[in-house]
């Protein structure tokens, strides 16, 4: 059997040492009716070679944005990543390491992550920063809960601007543990400010808003900011794209007080939606409530620097059903990912790409604008993705320029918006494949 | 210790190379004053190569499956194929978006449908979602499906999950994130569910009953039926932790024995590697009447051989757990680790795991205190309560930690320590099948020179360890001088 | 510039402490004249995503056996490799290393050295080999060197059925330094024994043959052995498939005193015919006259056991002009690749490989020799690679396969056989493949 | 030490799988008897997880660039970009057979014939072979042209080749391949080239003259002129050594000072990465009326853009010196690298390899004797006399190995020592651009330690190392014992 180290004699021998005859004497705790007399019903087992043309075959099915002209986002984006990063991230030592349980051992793992926290804390504008979420969907979703411990509150306002899969995890995530969800309207691809002021009350735990918003829109924080902190009430949870904040206002300027989001973009492959990771970053008051792991530097026994796990009492192996959060594992690697990303980046590169993101997505926004039939949805300022309204249902245009090897775009549909879509461009679009993309729309609009 | 990016940082220096922008514009043309961020960033630059060394320093200061034998208790820490990793880097995999047109990712959704098959055959449930991306994330799931059934059947009482004080950590945290208020059941004097004192405990707003089976003591709750039975007479739900699955492949289907739902951990049991703690995944197999209960969306196969995301049962699904399809590229390598073992093959993974754990512990029965002393499965706990009895002065007195801070001089990742709660100074040894004789002996060697140093040298354990990056860590201070990231560590050295 | 580390204010700090002005400076000893005063013509700098673009664009142009059905062969092989030797030999550890100088800090290398010294000593059954030469050619022409160097004889015979780049290379490496070169000829595509006879005398230095041969054929080592060793006169130079040893002969069984071979087929891709290496072993009694780097285990001042290089009295940077040959950089990390690789096939596997494609060889030889208007050139036994006598001139028919995304085989036009079609079956081709090329040949003579 | 992997080696343990023979047969009826091997291969058997192990292991070991400053002068020990790892193992580069028709290659040869343009350029020859795959073959390959160029014109008696006491040791060896008679010439009291003594060496049967500039000092041969008139002036050729080239890049062009011949190595100026020793790519550009000589196959360019092997000057050529087209992963890796530096890139490179040489030379020669003070171009020989002379009890004496093993100690890789012959105890230090000052402030920070380390503590440097995975090893040991396969050390062990 591959990866399986004894032999039979090596099996024997340790049988033997044990005292038993036969494998099956180690199993007397198993009923014998409970055991299976079938082999399992799976496939004749491949060889390594037999495996990789089978993966080879089936990944020739999917078809991809490095053979496409893609304009996907909607949180999960291709920006570009430096090839150093998987470099690092395919060592073993640090693929094939555990949670860094045993400190002394785990220094490579426990440094890299304290290294994360610092980096998000930088690029948010926060005081202390976790070791990363399942994803920024569930991070929004631990957020908003603990706005609810933090302020013993239970109401909990989201803005109608957000993301559709950020809305359905957070509704599972807080359903069954008595939180109501009350959504803020949405008034021309934004917030609706006006009605949000009216939803905030004393009863208001913590009011979540992203931006840029699901349409691409940025929404005005500041105003946000007031409204949410005019009485010291509530709590402001931003989720905010990490590539944006690199031209746009850091959270803190807005004075969140806890700031989620999608780390993907920080130096991760799409990989179909997965591994993301989200990140999570507060301010020091509220870091007793903060759900998953940290890392804090200390001192060894010689005195010298170290790092290890921290705040711990407020996690599951510790305070079982009353932690902060459930989580354990959680997306290490990812996180890994992103800070390789980001030093290597720095900050001039990060802003770069920002910027080129953003001057390129204004670059196509005007040319789609011009295009008849189609029109900018709103005339709000916006990042590195906006959308459009589209002459044919978007669903059908989608279709008609994948025959054309392009990925148009997000379908903005389940948003009531069947002619939406949404258009995402990254510093990898070329000036050639944006224009390519204008005349496919504008052949889709004459044929 | 290392040195921390930061104190590499150089004004200027950069790692990375982009195109000229090719198209005319400046950000203040796009964005508004007020929407832009004020002042830098103060990210660290510094060079490709003060990059790569750095993170090959760090890379060196880790324990790793590749470096020495990690027999972390409930981890299952088997080596990861390498060939998974090799595959799993196809574009055709990691440049595809997730909420492309279903035409264009028909391989994905093949290779998602296969999984979840594969995974409900071996579980002998009737249907598997793959969305959970942690072994928490998939009790919770399945917490939630629990809570759903009760729902559906108008049965809003039923708020109360049962499970055995041996339980891991997430266990209980699930339940109370799904809305559960948490029984605990004290374990009977073998380790196991004590049926007596279950049956005290089952009443009719019992909504499920949690259990890994084997359990953290490694040892497998033949009373399973039984207790089944139980729970299912009030019309509660019988949930597994797979987080010990590398026992049973293709010896037990938990779904054949009692069990209405269950996790796996595809990255313990199906070899998907840990990454330092993530990322993993936690999919969720449920009887064929709670299927309808599982996530949005499931992989369904048409009549002319493709493959579509299936909403149908939106209703009574539970909702998503994650913004799209879970932790995809790591379904990818479990589904390869199971295409490539087969049946036979996953059965001689917990054949082997479990001769390799019963090994070990016979061989330290006679050093170390083991509490159930039955035949284990693919783990057994042993304890450092001899240990801990050799001396007096509680400044002598040796603890598992230290014998775990020895190990670590001897080139070994050290056992789960203090768990399960339920044993005291619990040491929990999981070897898995991929190791070798010769390992297991150089570490059942190792523990027995430790045995004997603690009785000879006890100072060699407790000041251990001596050998590795840095000495023992002061947690006391991690905690009460707050050190989260760089400028926090400038601010107390300043202080100092 | 990237991968330059200094900024421009380090840069002026430096030049500072160095104290001169301006960088220029430090050009003194360069005649102005010489300098260049315009930059060079090359193309703009790309940036890492516009080399990755241009990269892939350049390597689609290819087309590879991946996507081809390929039987190439004649010394650069298709066989299967383990994906864990490409993990192994990314490592940084063993990649940016310099050659071993620095013992202490060079284990690794000379460890791994020293163990695939060990393995084509297991391998070829002989007493020493070296860390390995540029290639299979180079080692063969080496080896020639080394046998007129040891024997103090200028003539060497080369059987006639060696591999024509060998016989090249061989020619450069000997035509300026006095040795005379003698082809044995060929008689059905093997070396024609009664003439080699006649040809070996006592100024013979050494006869090299090549077992399989160029044309797939085993040669009979025995009977050249006697033929060779008869007054012990000659030196047996065998060039030898390393993955055929596994089921053929070891030279040590036919008394070779040198084998060389090219390495390539284990564990290294075919990368367009480069990096290869060659192997190098002979008897314990040839050590002094033999080039390139050995390692030899040794003792530390402790007394700890240790690597180092070894009898470098022999090596070009102590003996210079009298070296036993020039190379210094060899091959080293393909040598490491082959090293992972034989460990992880071990005996089993390396068996099994041999065997398979062995088996598939004679399987398709049979079903090509019973086409019409095809024929098996020789009635020898052969190992992994035969010739086919082909209807129409080998060029065309490989040209027609092409077409059908068939490889067919090496094209023999240059040994004089316009019609000779060398096919190679590794392990990694399916029956299906080979059924595959066996209709297109059929086709090909039919259309 | 690491234990060797025959010393793990378990009987019927493997580490591979492989698919099912589909097709009927067997070896014995394939091959007749008597050409098969006798008895089993004694190759080790152990599991990936075994190899993976062996092998990380072993790589922990070595000093690397991406662990630390690599200041080995003359070997040009910059950072390897990892885009050229990435990009190179492409199936379309990869998985392709030098046989193939050329039509399904064109890839291939459009990347070999735009290197070969721009090695021309970078260099100012007529044209390049990229066949030779190391820096010595390429010399060779150079000096065999020169061979072909004077037999082309009948002068079989020119069959000497005149060369400084400091070059390479790869020099002299490849002349003598190449049938050359070896002239050494002393060099003057600058440590260059002396233009009277070789005046005196001029004769008609003079083949050419080998140099490398800069110099193996690290010095540009400011005559370089004048000494190609004298070559030229009996119709021998000039050949560069282009070990040195990343001191020149963009700054001088070979071909354009006088030489006729060079060889690059791109495993130096153009960042592939040296391997522990190898592969390499050592190719040779010439002056246009020695195209003729190179080897066979060049690349060259349809009218229709399509791309072929020109095999069209077989006869003029000297042959072949490889099986096919030299390593040509090697030479994917330098196009990556030229074409991302470009012209100013590559101009970039040498300024700032040549002010870091300065740097370190200007910090350390009041420590350590620097013979010839004059700015350097991209590394420096300092030497170890002064350290030698403190202590006259020879088994006190401080030797150059001293220092270099001390080095070791403090984390860094000694420089190339004893080389050039004509400097005592030299130390040739040769940081490159991709170091920053910080790193070679530390080395000149380490390197001055030593220096007084030297006069206050000398056993620190003739015990040294101290912290490295062995200690200092015994040479004389491993030539007298010979023990150079794993069964000689078994040998040698019964016999103690
Ligand atoms: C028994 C048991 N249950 C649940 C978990 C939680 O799994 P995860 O860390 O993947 O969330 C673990 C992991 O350590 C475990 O050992
Ligand atoms: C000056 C000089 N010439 C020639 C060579 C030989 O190059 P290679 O090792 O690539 O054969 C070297 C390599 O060390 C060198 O430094």
């Amino acid at each position: 059997m591959p990866f399986i180290s004894n032999t039979d004699k090596e099996r024997k021998e340790m049988l033997e040492a044990i005292g038993v005859a036969r494998f099956e004497e180690l199993l007397v705790n198993i009923p014998e009716k409970l055991r299976l007399t079938q082999p399992l019903k799976l496939d004749e087992p491949l060889s390594e070679l037999e495996v990789t043309r089978r993966i080879n075959c089936i990944a020739a099915k999917n078809r991809h944005s490095e053979a496409m002209n893609s304009f996907m986002g909607a949180g999960v984006y291709d920006h570009f990543i430096p090839a150093a990063v998987d470099h690092i991230i395919i060592r073993p030592e640090f693929l094939t390491a555990y949670t860094p349980y045993q400190a002394e051992v785990s220094q490579g793992t426990l440094q890299f992550i304290y290294e994360f926290q610092t980096l998000i804390c930088e690029l948010t504008g926060m005081e202390i920063a976790n070791a990363g979420m399942y994803d920024g969907a569930s991070a929004a979703a631990e957020a908003l809960l603990m706005a609810s411990r933090h302020t013993r509150k239970e109401k909990v306002i989201l803005a109608g601007t957000l993301h559709p899969r950020f809305y359905d995890v957070i509704r599972s995530y807080t359903e069954d543990v008595g939180l109501e969800l009350v959504i803020a309207p949405v008034k021309k691809g934004a917030t609706d400010l006006d009605e949000l002021a009216k939803l905030i009350d004393k009863d208001t735990a913590g009011v979540l808003v992203q931006t840029p918003n699901y349409y691409g829109c940025l929404e005005d924080m500041q105003k946000i900011d007031e409204l949410v902190h005019a009485q010291k009430k509530a709590l402001l949870i931003a989720a905010v794209d990490p590539i944006s904040l690199n031209v746009l206002n850091s959270p803190a300027e807005y004075h969140a007080d806890i700031v989620v989001g999608e780390g993907q973009a920080l130096g991760n492959k799409m990989n179909y939606g997965g591994p993301l990771f989200g990140f999570f970053a507060s301010s020091f008051s509220l870091q007793r409530s903060m759900p998953g792991r940290i890392v804090g530097g200390t001192l060894d026994l010689d005195g010298k620097r170290g790092y290890a796990l921290t705040l711990q009492t407020r996690e599951q192996h510790i305070r079982r059903a009353k932690a902060t959060s459930n989580i354990c594992s959680n997306q290490s690697l990812a996180c890994l990912a992103a800070t390789v990303y980001m030093c290597l980046m720095g900050r001039k590169g990060l802003r770069e790409i920002a910027e080129q993101s953003t001057i390129k997505a204004h670059y196509l926004a005007e040319k789609i604008g011009k295009l008849n039939g189609f029109e900018i949805a709103f005339d709000q300022p916006f990042f590195k993705e906006f959308t459009v309204k589209t002459p044919i249902p978007a669903k059908e245009l989608i279709d008609k320029l994948v025959e054309k090897d392009i990925l148009a775009g997000v379908n903005l549909a389940e948003t009531g918006m069947k002619n939406g879509l949404l258009i995402a461009v990254t510093e990898k679009k070329t000036k050639a494949q944006m224009d390519e993309l204008v005349k496919a729309l504008e052949e889709v609009n004459n044929g | 210790m290392a040195k921390t990016i930061f104190e590499k940082h150089s004004q200027g220096r950069f790692g990375y190379t982009l195109p000229k922008l090719d198209v005319q514009g400046d950000i203040n043309s796009c964005i508004p004053e007020k929407f832009q961020r004020k002042g830098e960033l103060p990210l660290p630059e510094v060079s490709e190569l003060d990059v790569m060394r750095h993170f090959i320093e760090l890379s060196h200061l880790n324990h790793f499956i590749e470096k020495g034998f990690y027999p972390l208790g409930s981890c299952t820490m088997k080596y990861n194929p390498k060939i998974n990793e090799t595959l799993v880097r196809n574009a055709g995999f990691m440049d595809v978006h997730p909420m492309q047109p279903q035409c264009t990712v028909q391989g994905a959704l093949e290779l998602l449908y296969e999984l979840q098959n594969d995974l409900a055959e071996i579980s002998g449930m009737a249907d598997v979602t793959l969305q959970p991306v942690a072994g928490a994330q998939g009790e919770f799931t399945g917490l939630k499906v629990i809570h759903a059934y009760h729902k559906f059947n108008g049965n809003h009482h039923k708020r109360k999950i049962i499970l055995p004080d041996s339980a891991h950590g997430t266990n209980p945290a699930s339940c109370t994130l799904a809305g559960f208020e948490v029984i605990e059941l004290k374990s009977n004097e073998k380790g196991k569910v004590d049926i007596e004192e279950l049956k005290s405990l089952i009443s009719d707003d019992v909504a499920g009953f949690m259990l890994t089976n084997p359990n953290t003591l490694g040892l497998f709750e033949s009373q399973v039926e039984k207790i089944a039975e139980l729970i299912h007479s009030v019309d509660g739900l019988m949930y597994m932790d797979g987080a010990n699955l590398n026992a049973l492949l293709g010896i037990v289907q938990p779904g054949k024995i009692g069990f209405d739902v269950m996790h796996f951990n595809l990255h313990k049991t199906f070899s998907t590697p840990h990454g330092g703690g993530g990322p993993g995944s936690g999919p969720v197999g449920v009887r064929e009447d709670l299927v309808k209960f599982l996530p949005v969306p499931m992989v369904r196969k048409n009549d002319d051989g493709t493959f579509y995301l299936d909403c149908s049962h939106s209703d009574t699904s539970i909702g998503k757990v994650h913004s799209h399809y879970g932790n995809f590229s790591q379904n990818v390598r479990a589904w390869i680790y199971i295409k490539m073992l087969g049946a036979e093959g996953l059965r001689e993974v917990s054949r082997n795991a479990i001769i390799n754990a019963n090994y070990i512990m016979h061989k330290l029965n006679k050093y170390f205190h083991v509490q159930y002393d039955e035949h284990c499965m693919h783990e057994f706990v042993a304890d450092g309560s001899w240990q801990k009895k050799l001396y007096d002065d509680p400044d002598k007195q040796i603890k598992t930690l230290d014998i775990a801070k020895r190990l670590l001089d001897k080139g070994f990742h050290a056992p789960t320590v203090y768990f399960p709660l339920i044993i005291h100074e619990a040491m929990m040894i999981e070897p898995t099948e991929t190791e070798s004789k010769e390992t297991l002996d150089m570490f059942i060697n190792a523990m027995i020179e430790i045995a004997s140093e603690a009785k000879e040298n006890p100072e060699l354990l407790k000041d251990a360890p001596f050998t590795t990056p840095v000495r023992r860590l002061d947690d006391v201070r991690a905690v009460k001088v707050l050190d989260v990231k760089f400028q926090d560590y400038m601010k107390i050295k300043e202080e100092d």
